[in-house]
């Protein structure tokens, strides 16, 4: 029921905020922050008290209503620790996009927090559903307050970003209604009875071809979501053009949403097909990790700039997902979480940055280090994070991921290490562009103020915490994956056997070499 | 002691923290209290924890400080392992770490980002200390790319020049070229052994590999790569001549005595799988000489005093690479820490000319500085001789002999490579000199403002005796027969056999390379001092000035690097900048658009249309009804 | 009976046509009268004699006089009749009338093409149509009483000369 | 009672709603294409009648009776709409009342 509780509480304050916006012009403002503070609070207490007396399931808590019994429609939220460390992050960061918007927001402000806590309540749902209509639904429920969030609040283009994001994610949303109805009448068919409860579903038998298609469709969602390099042209438009709290939020958590997703639903859910599909996903990011970092290293645009690094973040989220290893998985759970801190950390500077220039240009900056030396001191290690420095979160996930996938097929694990260095490159660009060099336009920047250190500080903490002691997080993390990888135990060894006929396996000998060798490993341990 | 292990990278950490906490808001002496003295209580617990190892000398201390993390089975541990390799490096790292903590308090005692330097100076400590105490792969990784940050910060520490933004950045992006070459390679040892601990790696490597097994073979051409892009080898020394934009203080530390010689401990470390990899060996030993008669060569046309060291930097791990490469680990490391000595020297002593000339960098415009800066000339003097390996008095001449000798004596010896090592020797001797004629002797020519203070003189003092003596702890069998240090790291690392009977020749050999060496600083002496007629007569001629230009670019890879990868990448970006896949979606808008008009052409506004419209309408229904 | 059909039936197209053809309103009207006339006549021929009735009070009578009344509140003039022979050109009807010919074509076709399906015989009493009136087409009835009621709020509403209600959209067009 | 055929019935509507139609395609008086709306109307009755002639039912003549309703409410309302117009752009031109065009 708790769970209930927590999105209602979230859909509650949003439409008190906008209520209350005739009282008291900041009264949005602290109905929100403790709206969120709430909810951060109660899921805190989840973890403290079911996250560490596992059942024997993965599941922590789960809840089961009737809605639309007709449809066999059920109002069913579960909670396991992959969704517990995704509720965590979404209230953290929720709780700074409120935070961040304090000053920067100054119109409709009832308006603004009524749509802020209802995506946060779409993100939520979206982590907990366990009923593929309820999940759709919270998909949508998700999408719409974000386009007003854009297209109310954003920069000079805002309403064409608005029309992209929405256009792009609707689309792909409605392939994935249509597969998850296809999965609902075929388990219909089979069983007699039509219902669209996760759990059941996962027992449904499909055929080959059926299966590809209904993979097809989940996908089209959630690597438009993700995204991936064809689909990601909607993300640098509408990360660049939201306002910061918008960007975090879509950079920290709406991204996460296309993770999840894959987690979730396609892993569990078609194991064959994806599978058979893995080769080309992973090429697809290892495309997305090397031509994101291209294009962010030509941005001149600070908050476009870190849109195009998030497209090459998320490469190695899907890289890592289509490795169907614990490493990977453990590194794409990390990634999730690190990528939002470090990306929203990010966009959070550049909020800084345009509260005090009004110009997100990087040309026109420089040399801030001198008058800003706090703030400079917290991009460095944003940035350093961007980069994958270890001893900070991303390094963990993009190792582990990338260990998981040099099990699954060298040579693309190869070129998506390669990212890493052009990682350096387009992260370095930004601290010379804005801190370093001479402060030629004589800008007088004032540095951190208390709310902001308050806002950055954290993030600082968590990511190192993240970096250097990741633990807490992967064992919360372990079951979940562990679930979503048993449809996997029996294909796990074919990571490592003879690679079936595609370009993108290296030859035949290499492989039975490796396999050869891991084969001795094994006796010496 | 050994429970104190985790002291020795902490305490720099914390400094480290401290000063970025805190570090605008404290008071200068404060500021040096901390920075200097985290760097000398971790410098004395070494020396301690040095004591008792030698008293009780264990195989080597371990101590697990936390649980990194663990992900099905993988599970690297925050935890240190202190055997007598690490034991050399760390002394190196916390003693001439220190003294060039100490040297920087005057050095740097009026920029304003005081707090700053230290803070990143203490940082740098840390992670080197973490490098060579890791007891995993994992946390050397970490060391290793913390040291590649600090490198960053450091080198741009003046960050208002463009230029030094630019060094910084290609600093780090080139040496993590090389890190995804190693980190490349830890997947493939991570894929064999489960683990990436070293003790455990190196145990079982020879049990599962043959001697030139592929995996093994592929794997130490990897961590290769990893370790010539931190060493500044060839083919990524680029970037360690433009890290000299930094503060001297840091290029010591940093670019000559420490950090740069990670990929020797890196390649020493993981010994056991470059011998199973002969080809990886040979690999190292050619890059080795290869790159010791490029920098050599470069550094002789060098005028910025700190890029003829940095160039000597590259030319002097190309002699640890060539020890290393032939299986004379010892010799290597040996060279390393006195390398660290003789080096950081040199820079120091730079940087006290640099400070008293006014930040003045180029050679051409210094002379006569040997009566006005006597403390600094005579510990020059004696780095000098260590870098040019004059016989007998010198602890550089030990070091490099016994590496020379290696290789002739040595197994897997190669008359080419001591032939390489031996005109190196000679190019070093040159360049060496030419720096010391062109330095300290002629006309004086800029005038002389700081003069050095305790500060700056301690550490250069403490640091030429070290220069000198330190050789006298390994001295070849023919002459005096010490192996303290040889016997120290033979725990660790394998001894060199030597071809039976060739140790009459050893001497024939010395004498080779002390006449090689003295020759060297003979021609200098002709050419920079003696005669300067030679030297513009060199100016003259058409070809040595070409070479001159070519050598002065450093054998022009910047340029190759940039016309081959930067300017091809940087096209691509630029050109791409607007994302070509998106135009594909605008296409899709401007097709739906052009839809649009069309559409919305026909509404004329007129009824009379409409009307029509509907008749056009109407008759095709009708006529379908008819015809169908 | 036939002859009176045919003959009413010729005079109603002969009447429609000049309506169609003729430039003055007041011409067109009086011909439309004959037109509708025709028809009623028509409608007696085919044993409808109440909706011929029907057919004169209401088309002939009352909508053409309503069209009158309008006429005659626009106050048209000489020019008006000019203007309407200047927008008569071939180029404007010649298009429309070669459509509507082929149309009218199909539909001859379609009429003729289909079994003959006799004559017409029967006469159907008004009573009748009154009883089906009020007896299954009830519903109807009462949606014609709503339909009529909205015509005369609708022209009531529409009709009355507040100047200054602009719809915003005129206004706008108006502004600019 | 008679021998009329039906054709000729359905004939005659035919031809006088086609001549409507004409007229409402080629005139611009808002005047003439209400008439000649009224003149399709009264052709689409004219149909009905024969029909219901023909099978001797009163539907026919029922449907007339609804479609001379609503051709009385839509003169009325359209004589208003056409008065309106009148007052608001002095002509009865209806192109002049093209402010839909797209």
């Amino acid at each position: 029921m708790i769970l209930l509780w927590l999105i209602v509480l979230l859909l509650a304050g949003g439409l008190l905020a906008w209520i209350a916006q005739r009282w008291h012009p900041s009264a949005p403002r602290w109905i929100a922050l403790f709206t969120v503070l709430s909810s951060l609070l109660l899921t805190m207490l989840l973890w403290v008290n079911d996250g560490a007396s596992p059942t024997d399931t993965a599941w922590l808590i789960r809840l089961e209503q009737p809605w639309i019994p007709q449809w066999g429609v059920g109002f069913s939220l579960a909670l396991d620790g992959l969704s517990l460390l995704l509720l965590l992050l979404t209230f953290f960061l929720g709780l700074l996009a409120v935070l961040i918007s304090w000053r920067e927001i100054q119109h409709k402000v009832g308006f603004f927090h009524f749509n802020l806590l209802w995506v946060l309540a779409g993100i939520s749902g979206v982590f907990l559903a366990m009923d593929l209509f309820l999940f759709y639904f919270f998909w949508e429920v998700m999408l719409i307050p974000m386009y007003f969030l854009i297209g109310i609040w954003g920069h000079e283009k805002k309403r064409y970003a608005a029309y992209k994001f929405f256009l792009f994610t609707q689309a792909s949303g409605l392939l994935m209604l249509l597969a998850i109805l296809g999965l609902y009448f075929i388990h219909g068919n089979q069983t007699g009875t039509y219902t669209f409860n996760y759990f059941e579903l996962l027992n449904t038998t499909l055929a080959p071809v059926a299966a590809r298609w209904l993979m097809f469709g989940f996908l089209a969602a959630f690597l438009v979501k993700l995204p991936v390099v064809p689909f990601h042209s909607w993300l640098p438009d509408a990360h660049s053009q939201a306002p910061t709290a918008g960007s975090v939020i879509l950079a920290g958590l709406l991204l996460k949403t296309g993770a999840y997703g894959l987690l979730r639903f396609v892993l569990p859910l078609f194991p064959t097909a994806t599978v058979e599909f893995a080769p080309w996903a992973m090429l697809l990011g290892v495309i997305g990790i090397l031509y994101g970092a291209i294009l962010a290293y030509s941005q001149t645009d600070l908050k476009r700039l870190v849109a195009y690094t998030s497209v090459s973040h998320m490469g190695f989220v899907i890289l890592g997902v289509f490795a169907f290893n614990e490493w990977a998985l453990q590194g794409v759970v990390m990634q999730m979480i690190a990528h939002g801190l470090s990306t929203g950390a990010l966009f959070i500077l550049a909020g800084f940055l345009y509260e005090r220039l009004h110009t997100r240009d990087m040309n026109k900056m420089g040399g801030f280090w001198t008058t800003a030396p706090k703030m400079g001191v917290m991009a460095l290690v944003f940035v350093m994070a961007s980069l994958g420095l270890p001893g900070l979160g991303n390094f963990i996930a993009e190792f582990l991921t990338l260990v998981g996938a040099w099990q699954a097929n060298n040579w693309l694990t190869v070129f998506a290490t390669i990212g890493l260095v052009l990682a350096t490159a387009y992260s370095l660009r930004i601290m010379q562009k804005v801190f370093l060099e001479r402060n030629l336009k004589q800008q007088v920047l004032p540095d951190l103020t208390f709310r902001e250190m308050l806002i950055a500080a954290p993030m600082v903490v968590l990511m190192l915490w993240l970096g250097l002691y990741p633990q807490p997080v992967l064992d919360l993390a372990q079951p979940a994956i562990k679930q979503q990888l048993q449809a996997y135990t029996p294909a796990v060894p074919a990571v490592t056997s003879p690679a079936p006929q595609t370009a993108f396996y290296p030859p035949a000998t290499d492989s039975t070499y490796f396999q050869k060798m891991k084969g001795e490993t094994y006796e010496f341990k | 002691m050994a429970e104190l292990l985790w002291l020795i990278p902490a305490l720099p950490f914390a400094g480290a923290l401290l000063l970025v906490l805190l570090g605008s808001r404290l008071p200068r002496a404060l500021v040096t209290t901390i920075g200097v003295g985290s760097v000398g209580i971790s410098a004395a617990v070494t020396l301690l924890l040095g004591i008792e190892y030698l008293s009780e000398s264990p195989a080597f201390y371990h101590q697990v400080v936390w649980n990194w993390f663990n992900v099905a089975g993988f599970s690297p541990s925050v935890a240190f392992h202190l055997d007598a390799l690490s034991m050399v490096f760390i002394f190196v790292i916390t003693f001439v770490g220190f003294l060039i903590h100490v040297y920087s308090t005057e050095y740097m005692a009026h920029d304003p980002d005081y707090a700053r330097f230290f803070a990143c100076m203490n940082l740098f400590v840390g992670s080197m200390l973490v490098l060579v105490m890791a007891d995993n792969l994992l946390l050397l990784y970490l060391g290793w790319e913390g040291v590649g940050l600090c490198s960053y910060l450091l080198i741009g520490f003046w960050y208002k020049e463009k230029a030094n933004g630019y060094a910084a950045r290609k600093a780090f992006i080139i040496t993590r070229v090389g890190d995804t070459a190693m980190a490349i390679g830890l997947f493939m040892l991570f894929q064999t052994f489960g683990t990436l601990h070293i003790q455990t790696i190196s145990t079982e490597a020879v049990q599962v590999w043959d001697t030139d097994a592929r995996m093994a073979v592929i794997i130490a051409f990897l961590l290769l790569g990893g370790a010539v892009g931190k060493s500044g080898q060839l083919p990524l020394q680029t970037w360690l001549p433009d890290a000299m934009a930094g503060p001297t203080p840091v290029s010591a530390l940093i670019h000559a005595a420490t950090m740069v010689t990670a990929g020797v401990y890196l390649i020493a470390r993981m010994h056991v799988i470059f011998e199973l990899a002969p080809g990886a060996m040979m690999a190292v030993a050619v890059i080795g000489a290869i790159t010791l008669l490029l920098a050599g060569c470069a550094a002789l046309t060098q005028y910025d005093l700190k890029r003829v060291l940095a160039y000597s930097t590259i030319s002097q791990i190309g002699y640890m690479f060539l020890a290393l490469g032939v299986g004379a680990w010892s010799a290597g490391v040996f060279h390393f820490m006195i390398h660290a000595f003789f080096k950081a020297l040199l820079f120091l002593c730079a940087g006290a000319i640099i400070l008293a000339l006014h930040h003045e960098q180029d050679m051409r415009r210094m002379g006569g500085l040997q009566k006005k800066l006597p403390i600094v000339f005579w510990t020059f003097l004696i780095g000098a001789a260590s870098l040019a390996a004059v016989p007998l008095v010198s602890a550089g001449f030990y070091s490099k002999d016994q590496i020379l000798w290696l290789q002739l004596a040595g197994e897997n010896g190669n008359i080419w490579l001591y032939l390489a090592g031996l005109l190196g020797a000679f190019i070093t001797s040159i360049y060496t000199f030419r720096m010391v004629f062109l330095t300290f002797y002629g006309e004086s020519k800029t005038h002389v403002g700081h003069q050095p203070t305790m500060a700056i003189k301690l550490p250069l003092i403490i640091l030429a005796v070290l220069s000198l003596v330190g050789g006298f702890i390994e001295l070849p069998h023919n002459f005096g027969h010490v192996v303290l240090f040889s016997d120290f790291l033979s725990p660790i690392l394998p001894t060199i056999s030597v071809v039976p009977d060739f140790n009459r020749y050893e001497w024939m050999l010395q004498l080779l390379a002390a006449v090689v060496s003295l020759s060297g600083i003979f021609i200098a002496y002709l050419i920079y001092l003696k005669k300067p007629d030679l030297r513009a007569s060199l100016h003259r001629s058409e070809t040595a000035m070409a070479v001159h230009r070519f050598w002065h670019s450093g054998w022009g890879f910047d340029k190759l690097y940039d016309t081959l990868l930067v300017r091809p990448y940087v096209f691509l970006a630029k050109v791409n900048k607007d994302d070509v896949i998106d135009s594909f979606y605008t296409f899709l808008t401007r097709l739906a658009e052009a839809f649009h008009d069309l559409f919305s052409d026909s509404q004329t506004g007129l009824v009379r249309n409409y009307v029509m419209g509907i008749v056009v309408g109407a008759i095709m229904i009708l006529t379908i009804t008819i015809f169908l | 009976m036939e002859a009176t059909f045919y003959i009413a039936g010729a005079v109603a197209v002969i009447a429609t046509l000049l309506v169609v053809m003729s430039y003055n309103l007041i011409h067109a009207l009086l011909y439309l009268v004959v037109s509708f006339l025709a028809v009623a006549v028509v409608f007696f021929t085919l044993g409808a004699p109440f909706m011929a009735a029907l057919e004169i009070i209401i088309y002939a009578g009352a909508i053409v006089v309503l069209i009158i009344f309008v006429i005659m509140m626009l106050n048209l003039t000489y020019e008006d009749v000019q203007q309407e022979k200047s927008w008569l050109k071939p180029s404007v009807w010649i298009g429309p009338a070669i459509l509507s010919l082929v149309l009218l074509a199909e539909l001859v076709y379609l009429v003729v093409a289909v079994e003959a399906p006799g004559t017409v015989s029967v006469s159907v009493e008004a009573a009748a149509v009154g009883m089906a009136l009020y007896g299954p087409y009830m519903l109807g009835v009462q949606l014609c009483g709503i339909l009529l009621m909205a015509g005369i709020v609708g022209a009531y509403h529409l009709g009355r000369q507040k100047k200054k209600i602009v719809h915003r959209f005129l206004e706008r067009r108006a502004a600019s | 009672m008679s021998s009329i055929p039906m054709e000729a019935g359905l004939l005659l509507a035919g031809i006088l709603f086609v001549i409507g139609m004409v007229s409402v395609m080629i005139r611009r008086n808002v005047i003439f294409m209400l008439i000649s709306v009224e003149i399709m109307l009264n052709a689409a009755g004219l149909a009905f009648i024969v029909a219901g002639s023909h099978w001797a039912q009163p539907d026919g003549q029922i449907m007339f009776i609804f479609i001379l309703t609503m051709a009385a409410a839509e003169v009325s309302v359209g004589l208003a709409l056409i008065l309106q117009l009148y007052h608001h752009l002095k002509t009865l031109d209806s192109d002049a009342a093209n402010f839909m065009k797209g």
